[in-house]
């Protein structure tokens, strides 16, 4: 659908915040609404190159009108994005994947964000603090010095308690957020983690740590997993990562882009 | 001044399609995505992603990625097995009214006979278009296609298992494809399939590997469109059967141009991926075309550039 | 930290150059135009518009056209000739300090003879490429080019009738580049150019005539990048020559990605019409590039894709 | 070069003028300024598609620093151009091309412009009316309709005496500018044609017109010739168009580029 884009500011160098509309953007094809850890295929431009169009979470969903995105200047397809201004015209695809599970039981969320990977645990937070007050949510934001820390203010506003972590110490701790998390778990494991629940997103060394981190400790970790697309809707079988088929014990591809892009951390061939 | 809606009609040999558009092999899975988007009865017909005798895996990821106006896929094949096809995938396609294109390939001519026997048995299946120009697996695949007595084989062993009507999707990768769709005419194909996907490859300069994990894939999109439209513009001339045309089909005005080429019907790929209304949007254009320039019929059109 | 700044030279065989970057023939003409732009001295080489031995007129117009990421040519080799280039052209490029690689053709075997004798007594030739592979010529070109024993011929009497560095251009139209290139080698061969452009055509739909007189056209440009990759990884692990790669580039990302397929050297073609200054810009990223990766020699990333 | 858009404004439908600055924008390699009939070559945006530079005229030199061009758009390269605001970057290359030829002894120079094909000649006429007052010009301006005859205005400030006709008599006479040509050099040419030349520029069944129109009156026709362009400086020989070789009495293959776009129309083989 042809969406339009509202605002569109660079957060700081290379990072930005878009605010597209269009009707009905923040519901599916069925009318459910846009759920976090979902993402949309956006293609900007009239040209064939680039061609495909390119995955972004929903960051925040505004209304049933209106979402933003939160993305990183990676290359050709987001310098483009990053150049459109309110009122310019984009191409939206989306809601997609299915997002987050909240399984039944679920009390204590621990999101883990590192760098732009930040952008799905927002909206998580958004739902959990907004329409899921009997869970209690943990932030760990890691990122490679102090402006890479992205969203933490946002997650301390809406009442999450949230940890922070640099590389060059330059906020928060120095050192990998996984380690603070590994601290936490650890202080607060005996009160039990029934109940608890690991949300991941970010670089790939740090989704295989937190995967690691909870295996140990037994908690569930839900991971959102990237992946080169082309249909973002199941069709081409491009987007496979290789997953762990309990029925038959042997790994299996599945496709990040519908049978994700969220995944069990354990079912994942890391 | 009102002029009469133009005839969308056309036909690959024996298949009559009630419009041009097609969608290709393996970009438009078994019609089941898609059909949210769209009512799949609009289309002139549907070729489903190749289907081998048993299911296949594929190649390991990643296995797309972006090229200028184009894109390398090495999927590998992936499907569910024609057996699971014909259970769980063509009920479905069957409830549409529009033909149905199974494509499908073997690692062998055996393989290829018995998927087109167990096909030609199975209920809603239209015609079935053999695959024996895959870039992207070992044995089969290209290896027939770049072959002309194994492409006359294949095509001979298919056509004997089977009284639907045959397509034989050829290989692009030849230094002339003519000889390639004339053999596959003696061996009794009743249309053509142009193009596959061209080989190729891309390498990451930072990580210096190749970008997809099977090191070369086959690229599809507008960059290869200039590609097809010489090759069927070529073997329309020289041999006599009907073309289903594709590579880099984007929107109507491509479309035209692949049957002022030579194609009898087109087929929308990669543009599905960038445009889930894609073919709709073609079918649409076509018409339009048809209207401004005063042509009361889709198949005048075929072949009739001025060359 | 301050690193060393990298060597760029390479050599093609018996040629050293400078740096690994080339113009290609046909995209720079004899140099003068650009020489406007920038001094001809900073390229590693730069190789003419293909030579015959009369001058000819080319084909009619229109002769080129855009499409997706690429442009199809047919300009049908119009050039000066051999002896008008000896005399008016040479002289200009033998000023600057750079390598002169005169690219030639002939409609005969006979032809491709003369041309190079007349050649290898000029001065300020340093090597001969052999063109056996435009697509936009009748005689010559590409039939020579997918024909293996015309393509071992006409090399052989190139090398019989010169000492210079005989490079041979081959044709991507072919099914299989390998044994050409295998051939040239055994005719004697110092090095290979690949790719030449693909074969192409396009049509525009208004005037439902072809967007080019002379029908096809050669395809170049980003859009046969992934192809020329392939093409050149694929020789470079089966045949022992060195590599002059093109096809697409347009940067130095993209230079880099054809060495590290196995291209000893690049060149820019369709990148010079688009940048006039491509080609240094694409020599200091290659700088760049080594000295980010602590490389201290181009040489190094020949070849060196891990796959 | 870089250069910056300082204004891009629709004058109607399609049709756009656009202002463009860089330092030395106005002259050539070698110094000189740029001259009526000289070409620019720009390429927008950043992608491999459009992958080739679009020729524009000059239209108006505003200052060795800026230059103005007037365009339709006709394509994908126009039409991206058309999306340019100003502090945009676009890269352009020249001024390129031989521009209009005023051979010594020119003292009556008719100026014959159908549609877009105006864009050069307000170049020329500016030219005239400024540097050149020893040489009177007489403008014709045809168009399809009212909006397509463009310049005429301005034509008129500069004191030109400017005819016009449009194909549905929106405007000025009802029929082809060339008609009005004929009789004006029919009125006219009582008082002798020896110091007249006609500049044209226009869609080719106009160019063929003027120029038979001139040979029958034995007037120097200069016009502007369009082709497809690769490189626009003369290396690729792709916008040749055919030529007569005086010297040996056969056509020869010319280039728009750079040995135009400006031809002797006495010499197109049209
Ligand atoms: C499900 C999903 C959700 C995502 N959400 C966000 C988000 O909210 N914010 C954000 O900044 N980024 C997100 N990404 C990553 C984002 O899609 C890429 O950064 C973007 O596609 C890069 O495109 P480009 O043209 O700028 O870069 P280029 O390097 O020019 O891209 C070239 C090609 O590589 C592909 N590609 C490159 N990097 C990635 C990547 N990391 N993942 C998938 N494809 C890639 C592009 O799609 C394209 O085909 C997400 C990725 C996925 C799969
Ligand atoms: C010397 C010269 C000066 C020109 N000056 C002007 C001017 O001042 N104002 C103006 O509006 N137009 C001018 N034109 C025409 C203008 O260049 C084309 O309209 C433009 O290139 C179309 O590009 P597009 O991408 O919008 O269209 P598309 O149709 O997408 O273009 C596709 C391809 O065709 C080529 N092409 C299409 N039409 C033409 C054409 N008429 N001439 C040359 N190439 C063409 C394009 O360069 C491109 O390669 C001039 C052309 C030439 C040769
Ligand atoms: C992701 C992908 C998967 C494909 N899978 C198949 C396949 O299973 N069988 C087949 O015959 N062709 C397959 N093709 C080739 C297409 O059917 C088509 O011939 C080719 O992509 C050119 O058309 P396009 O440029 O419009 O995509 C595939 C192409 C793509 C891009
Ligand atoms: C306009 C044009 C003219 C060319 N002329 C020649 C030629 O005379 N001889 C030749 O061997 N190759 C010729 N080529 C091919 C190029 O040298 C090169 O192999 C090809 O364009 C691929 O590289 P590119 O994509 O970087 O342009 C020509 C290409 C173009 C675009
Ligand atoms: S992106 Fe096509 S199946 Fe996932
Ligand atoms: S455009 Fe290249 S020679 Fe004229």
């Amino acid at each position: 659908m042809i969406a339009r884009i509202k605002k569109n500011e660079e957060l700081f160098s290379g990072y930005f915040l878009v605010d597209v509309e269009a009707e009905g953007i923040g519901r599916d094809k069925t009318g459910r609404s846009a759920s976090p850890g979902q993402f949309y295929m956006l293609k900007v431009g009239l040209s064939t190159d680039p061609l495909l169009r390119r995955p972004l979470s929903l960051h925040r969903k505004l209304s049933d009108d209106s979402v933003r995105f939160l993305y990183r200047q990676a290359g050709r397809g987001t310098a483009l994005l990053s150049r459109l201004i309110p009122g310019d015209e984009v191409d939206v695809l989306g809601p997609l994947g299915n997002g987050f599970p909240i399984p039944a039981g679920i009390k204590h969320a621990l999101i883990v964000g590192g760098g732009i990977g930040i952008a799905p645990l927002m909206a998580l937070a958004d739902y959990v603090s907004g329409e899921r007050k009997d869970i209690t949510a943990v932030a760990f934001i890691g990122g490679r010095s102090r402006e890479y820390v992205l969203g933490a203010e946002e997650f301390r506003e809406k009442g999450i308690e949230t940890f922070m972590a640099t590389e060059d110490g330059s906020l928060g701790t120095m050192g990998l957020i996984t380690h603070i998390l590994d601290e936490y778990i650890n202080e607060h494991k005996h009160k039990g983690t029934g109940g608890w629940a690991i949300y991941s997103c970010g670089p790939h060394p740090m989704l295989i740590s937190v995967a690691a981190l909870a295996k140990k400790h037994g908690i569930k970790n839900y991971t959102s997993m990237e992946s080169n697309m082309a249909c973002g809707i199941g069709a081409c079988m491009g987007c496979v990562i290789s997953v762990l088929d309990r029925e038959h014990g042997s790994s299996i591809y599945k496709k990040v882009c519908d049978d994700g892009p969220v995944f069990d951390a354990e079912d994942v061939v890391w | 001044m009102v002029k009469a809606k133009p005839s969308l009609e056309v036909s690959i040999g024996p298949l009559a399609l009630k419009n041009p558009v097609i969608t290709a092999s393996g970009t438009f899975g078994y019609g089941e995505e898609y059909s949210k988007y769209f009512d799949l009865s609009l289309l002139g017909g549907i070729t489903t992603k190749g289907l081998s005798l048993k299911p296949m895996q594929g190649n390991p990821p990643p296995r797309i990625c972006e090229t200028p106006s184009g894109m390398l896929n090495a999927i590998g094949l992936q499907n569910v097995g024609v057996d699971n096809f014909i259970e769980h995938k063509l009920p479905f396609l069957a409830q549409f009214d529009t033909k149905v294109i199974v494509n499908i390939f073997g690692n062998t001519v055996e393989e290829y006979e018995a998927v087109t026997a167990r096909l030609d048995k199975a209920k809603g299946v239209h015609a079935i278009e053999v695959n024996i120009s895959c870039p992207n697996v070992k044995k089969g695949g290209m290896a027939f296609g770049t072959d002309l007595d194994s492409t006359y084989e294949v095509i001979k062993a298919v056509r004997n298992a089977t009284s639907l009507p045959v397509i034989a999707k050829l290989s692009p990768n030849v230094t002339d494809v003519v000889p390639f769709a004339d053999r596959a005419a003696h061996a009794g194909a009743d249309a053509l399939s142009l193009i596959n996907t061209l080989l190729g490859m891309a390498i990451d300069i930072r990580s210096r590997k190749p970008k997809i994990a099977n090191i070369t894939g086959g690229l599809s999109g507008p960059a290869i469109k200039p590609v097809a439209v010489r090759i069927i513009w070529q073997v329309y001339r020289a041999v006599g059967l009907p073309i289903i045309g594709m590579g880099g089909i984007m929107d109507a005005s491509d479309a035209v141009e692949f049957m002022l080429a030579g194609a009898a019907a087109v087929a929308a790929g990669t543009a599905n991926f960038v445009n889930p209304l894609a073919p709709v949007e073609i079918i649409a254009g076509i018409e339009r075309y048809l209207i401004e320039n005063g042509i009361d019929h889709a198949r005048h059109i075929i072949g009739q550039v001025q060359a």
